[in-house]
């Protein structure tokens, strides 16, 4: 079931290649203190764990620049992370402070940053997707350079409008790429049992849109292929769906008792965590020592204390600002 | 001032935002090389070219959605859905993305769209393409809701709406496109938030919007004549409402009946009695009535469908039965 | 843009050809009729006229038998022709007359006969397409021998429920068929400005259901195809996509000006009416002379004239029961 | 009596439903293998299969039309649509077809179909996973709503439902899973029409449903130390209302605060205080009284979402404001 890594490419350069294993590294201990602070009650409601599948998000943000615009899901720790969203507001956003990314109004599903284009942070299934379209939409006409990134689960292509997007992305050759992060279950359904035909890159056809996988635990493949698909979008031909086959290691949820799958399958996948991967072979390639990596470890760690920290210390959106950010003021 | 109809209205205000704004676009099914389902939109295509003018596929969430997404990235789009009955399958965009990025983001975005649609019955239609759901929309915080009556406001509301922050919804009753009027085109774009009255009056107030201010008009042309003077407020915006309208002329005839296109349980009409009785219950010499239409799908038949809707007669006997006679 | 006729096939046996010819000018003469009485303001409301497009609802309805349940749009006069609905019945609910089938509660696009399984009659575009689904299931839960005929067009492709009910239909295998008559306008607007990619029967691909498209003004070519496609899936192995291309040569309704396309391309449609096609052919086969086609148009008059008779005799539904049928009666 | 929980007791009805009728089958987003996203179905699966335990792909619109279609071949589907927010991709299908095909199809059609889905908010969801939009499906003609407020209810209102020949929409509130209560499982399927009366009192009603229950029994008690005797009405049937039995008790306390948890403005309770000024206007001494949520898509931080929904001070509040001092 686990793709073989098929990235045996050149080997990067060693800042960009310590880099991607940092921002790998942010995610996977962002998320496990995230966990930590979910048991210790500082964060409620739903969490959604990325861990497993910070190739994705890392490799795939790689081709995009500050002028495109980013939608994610739920599940959007590490787009967040890997866009450049600050750990710290990040965090006191599950905090529920108004020093928050969202004023504490989102909480982990709903993470915003306009400054950075990061648009959420959506949390009904397949809605971010005429979203981008609509951004992408916007750079077209605007004539400006942007392209619209949206990532997107294997449970959102089962929506319709997955398929209403795709088409009319394709039919007004609207600069988006469409990220689907297949990790071979929504929730507790698996691929396969919500999908006729489980091959997710075969879908774009329909759309005559171009579209490959990826194996998603690869962060250098990921990279190439999603810097291949934004060239082609940024070239002015329309959209691209790319597949980036992956796998959650966690739970759906903090409320999911994992029952659907078996740790025989879980455990398999982990023999291909992405960190651990790149991490291999960085130390193959002689770009990394115990030294270095104990170095970015403690570099990653420190960077997620301040961002406890700095959750911590915010303050409470004060409850009588409750009705000021439903609708702005009308003009004067 | 210039005599126009309803449909023409809508299409001068296109027009002029479409000329004056570059960010402003229009898209919908069939807006461009069929000129809108009720012609509203016919001639704008040639004028303004498929970059402006854009037709979609059938796809009323994704272009609802996409609709939300240009106005992010900082576009003035103004999306047509045909009709209400359609915006049902928007309506996740509508309540859990449009109505709710502004907070959901901490105040960081915001949605400037404007929404149109034809709404109402009364053209046999049948139960699919009859629907009122104006008073479901007014139940969504983060969006404002419209209704046009007349023609004036049909050209005036839009330009008003595009004018906002957030996203808009206007309602245009399709009966209303051949309704003729007056607009003054180069006017100021209106304050969207006031209710207005039609007729003054001092003996009940009958209380409306978009559709039914025809009738209720009527209505109140048949109370005067057996000696009820009615004031006829026609609510403009659905949300917010204009309260301080309604509690006014409420204090001042201490009666009203509330006319309603809508299914009677859970319409907007409830809303809007609920409030006159929160806030002037002191002031009610009767209980508000409402007039609305039956709870039954919309028949095709003409009779069965003049039977569910709300009848000039019906708004003549409640307002009669609220106030005492003189006789 | 016309596809060629090809349907070369063997020559029909007489009385089944003359049928086939009889239906489609059964359905012909009762838009016609339609049309006059709505200019007589005898019918209101949307008519939707099917003229043009006859050939694929009586050819493909001839792959159904009475066990089967039949779902189709407001444009659907011709389905319910074709399934053996009574043209009185029709013609009155038109007239909105308690005689109609529907009691006069649709009109002219909610047509509905339970005994004929005929369940409608659907005016937003899309909607049949589950209740199709569903209906199949109903068969395969109940081990009945019954399949879902679902007719829908072009522009219900764009809908996303199209995508979500091929994906289900093909994922639990459910006898469906999917009957796209692609009249290559939805409303005003042609099918390559809706569709990014414009082959219909291409679209099945991504469900892993079998597809296959036909020239939709040819009677035993569609008969053909349908039965084929029907065969397949009563042998329980899941739905089939199957295209018609065909063309309206009216208007999308009444209140259609038809300004989006040109008289010349009607005009060389209109040369591929699948009346004279076929009228031709059986002349050709020497099945068909003036005096049996002059006999079958008396008779389709006769019928027709008799169904407008049947429509004015009938009486208006009560307003008293205006309610009555909204809800049944709760159990006692 | 078994003493389960809310959870229990719906899978207790659901166990029972698919075990007396062949016809019965559940579907829905992770019903199955993951057993329910609130465990409602968990190792319903294993005992009655796959056939009649059925996941879903996400495609809320077509398995609920597939819901309506399979009643109309003659069986009896339960869809589960997980939570109410999701519901308004189905939208359409519940309101242009479930709703409408008895009356469309001239009584010839009925649509058997029950459909369970989770409302509200108080988990700290945030804005797309806490609306609470019962007050839309009651507008809707065609469909009965029930809302859930009790474990006997939970059991009950289930198997009540599949008795009924038109689709009935059942609420569960999220927060009432981990309820514990008492069921009779041998008991006849309740009449699933009527309100109940949950505490007795004289000074004051207050009228709610589903997850606003114990609040509002929890502001009872604490008006009750204060010497106002609260009457707390459950209305239970949300379309049709029980009018009678509100009526009832107004006219005995002459006050009543309605408590929804829906945004105030459209909601049910605008609906219940209409209808009892239409029809108790001389009765009451007090207007009638909403305590709803605030206008706002529901904040993620504690102290927020608290300041949004519906609170026992509150309706105590709204209580004491209605019944004139003792003292
Ligand atoms: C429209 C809708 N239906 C159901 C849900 C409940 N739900 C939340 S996540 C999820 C599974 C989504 O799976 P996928 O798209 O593969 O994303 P993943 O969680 O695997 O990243 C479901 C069913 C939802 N949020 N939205
Ligand atoms: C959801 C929805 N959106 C819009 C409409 C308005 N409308 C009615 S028919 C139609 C075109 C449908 O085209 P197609 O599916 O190709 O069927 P045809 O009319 O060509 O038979 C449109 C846009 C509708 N009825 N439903
Ligand atoms: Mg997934
Ligand atoms: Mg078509």
């Amino acid at each position: 079931m686990c793709p073989a890594s098929n990235s045996d490419g050149p080997m990067p350069d060693r800042e960009h290649a310590l880099f991607l294993l940092r921002e790998m590294l942010r995610i996977r201990r962002f998320e496990e203190k995230a966990a930590e602070m979910y048991s210790l009650q500082k964060i409620h409601g739903f969490l959604h764990l990325y861990i497993g599948e910070e190739a994705t998000g890392v490799g795939a943000m790689q081709a995009f620049t500050p002028d495109d615009a980013i939608v994610a899901t739920y599940r959007e720790h590490g787009h967040a992370l890997a866009r450049g969203l600050p750990a710290g507001p990040l965090m006191a956003e599950m905090f529920g402070k108004a020093t928050g990314c969202s004023r504490g109004h989102g909480g982990s599903m709903h993470f915003f940053d306009k400054a950075r284009r990061f648009y959420g942070g959506y949390a009904i299934v397949g809605g971010g997707l005429p979203i981008a379209v609509g951004l992408a939409l916007a750079e077209k006409l605007q004539k400006r350079p942007g392209v619209a990134a949206c990532f997107f689960g294997d449970g959102a292509v089962a929506e319709g409008e997955f398929h209403e997007a795709l088409n009319l992305a394709a039919l007004w050759k609207l600069p988006v790429i469409f990220l689907c992060e297949n990790n071979l279950y929504a929730m507790g359904t698996a691929l396969a049992r919500h999908q006729a035909q489980t091959d997710i890159s075969a879908k774009a056809a329909p759309y005559g849109l171009p579209s490959s996988a990826v194996d998603g635990m690869d962060v250098l493949a990921v990279k190439a292929a999603a810097q291949q698909a934004a060239a082609f979008v940024r070239a002015g031909n329309g959209p691209y769906l790319l597949e980036l086959r992956t796998y959650r290691f966690r739970a759906h949820s903090m409320a999911d008792p994992d029952l659907y799958r078996t740790k025989e399958e879980i455990e398999e996948w982990k023999k291909r965590d992405p960190l651990a991967l790149f991490e291999a072979r960085l130390r193959a390639w002689g770009l990394l020592d115990d030294a270095a990596r104990a170095r970015l470890e403690a570099e990653v760690a420190a960077e997620i204390e301040e961002a406890v920290r700095f959750a911590e210390a915010g303050p409470w959106e004060p409850a009588e600002n409750l009705l000021a950010d439903v609708q702005g003021p009308p003009p004067s | 001032m210039t005599k126009m109809t309803y449909r023409e209205a809508v299409r001068a205000a296109l027009r002029k935002a479409l000329r004056s704004d570059p960010r402003v676009f229009l898209m919908g099914e069939d807006v461009g090389r069929y000129g809108g389902a009720f012609a509203v939109s016919h001639g704008l295509l040639e004028e303004f070219g498929p970059e402006r003018i854009r037709d979609t596929p059938l796809s009323e969430s994704t272009f609802l959605g996409a609709g939300i997404g240009a106005a992010l990235g900082g576009l003035r789009p103004i999306v047509e859905i045909m009709t209400v009955n359609f915006s049902l399958l928007a309506m996740d965009q509508i309540l859990n993305n449009a109505a709710t990025l502004r907070h959901m983001s901490g105040g960081q975005l915001n949605v400037p769209l404007v929404v149109r649609m034809a709404t109402g019955g009364g053209r046999q239609m049948a139960a699919q393409h009859s629907n009122s759901l104006e008073g479901w929309y007014a139940h969504i915080p983060g969006i404002r809701v419209l209704a046009s009556a007349t023609v004036a406001d049909a050209y005036g509301m839009l330009l008003g709406a595009l004018r906002q922050p957030d996203p808009v919804f206007i309602f245009e009753h399709a009966t209303l496109y051949p309704l003729e009027g007056e607009v003054d085109e180069s006017a100021e774009p209106l304050e969207i938030t006031r209710a207005a009255v039609r007729r003054s009056g001092g003996d009940v107030t009958l209380i409306t919007y978009c559709g039914s201010l025809g009738k209720t008009l009527q209505a109140a042309e048949i109370l005067a004549q057996a000696g009820i003077a009615a004031e006829v407020l026609d609510l403009r915006s659905l949300r917010p409402l204009d309260t301080p309208a309604i509690l006014a002329s409420v204090a001042k005839t201490h009666r009203a009946v509330v006319v309603d296109e809508a299914w009677r349980t859970g319409s907007l009409a409830a809303e809007i009695s609920a409030r006159i009785m929160e806030q002037a219950f002191d002031d009610l010499d009767a209980p508000v009535a409402r007039v609305c239409s039956a709870e039954v799908p919309m028949p095709y038949a003409k009779h069965l469908e003049t039977a569910a809707l709300p009848k000039v007669e019906e708004i003549v006997r409640a307002a009669q039965e609220l106030v005492p006679r003189h006789g």
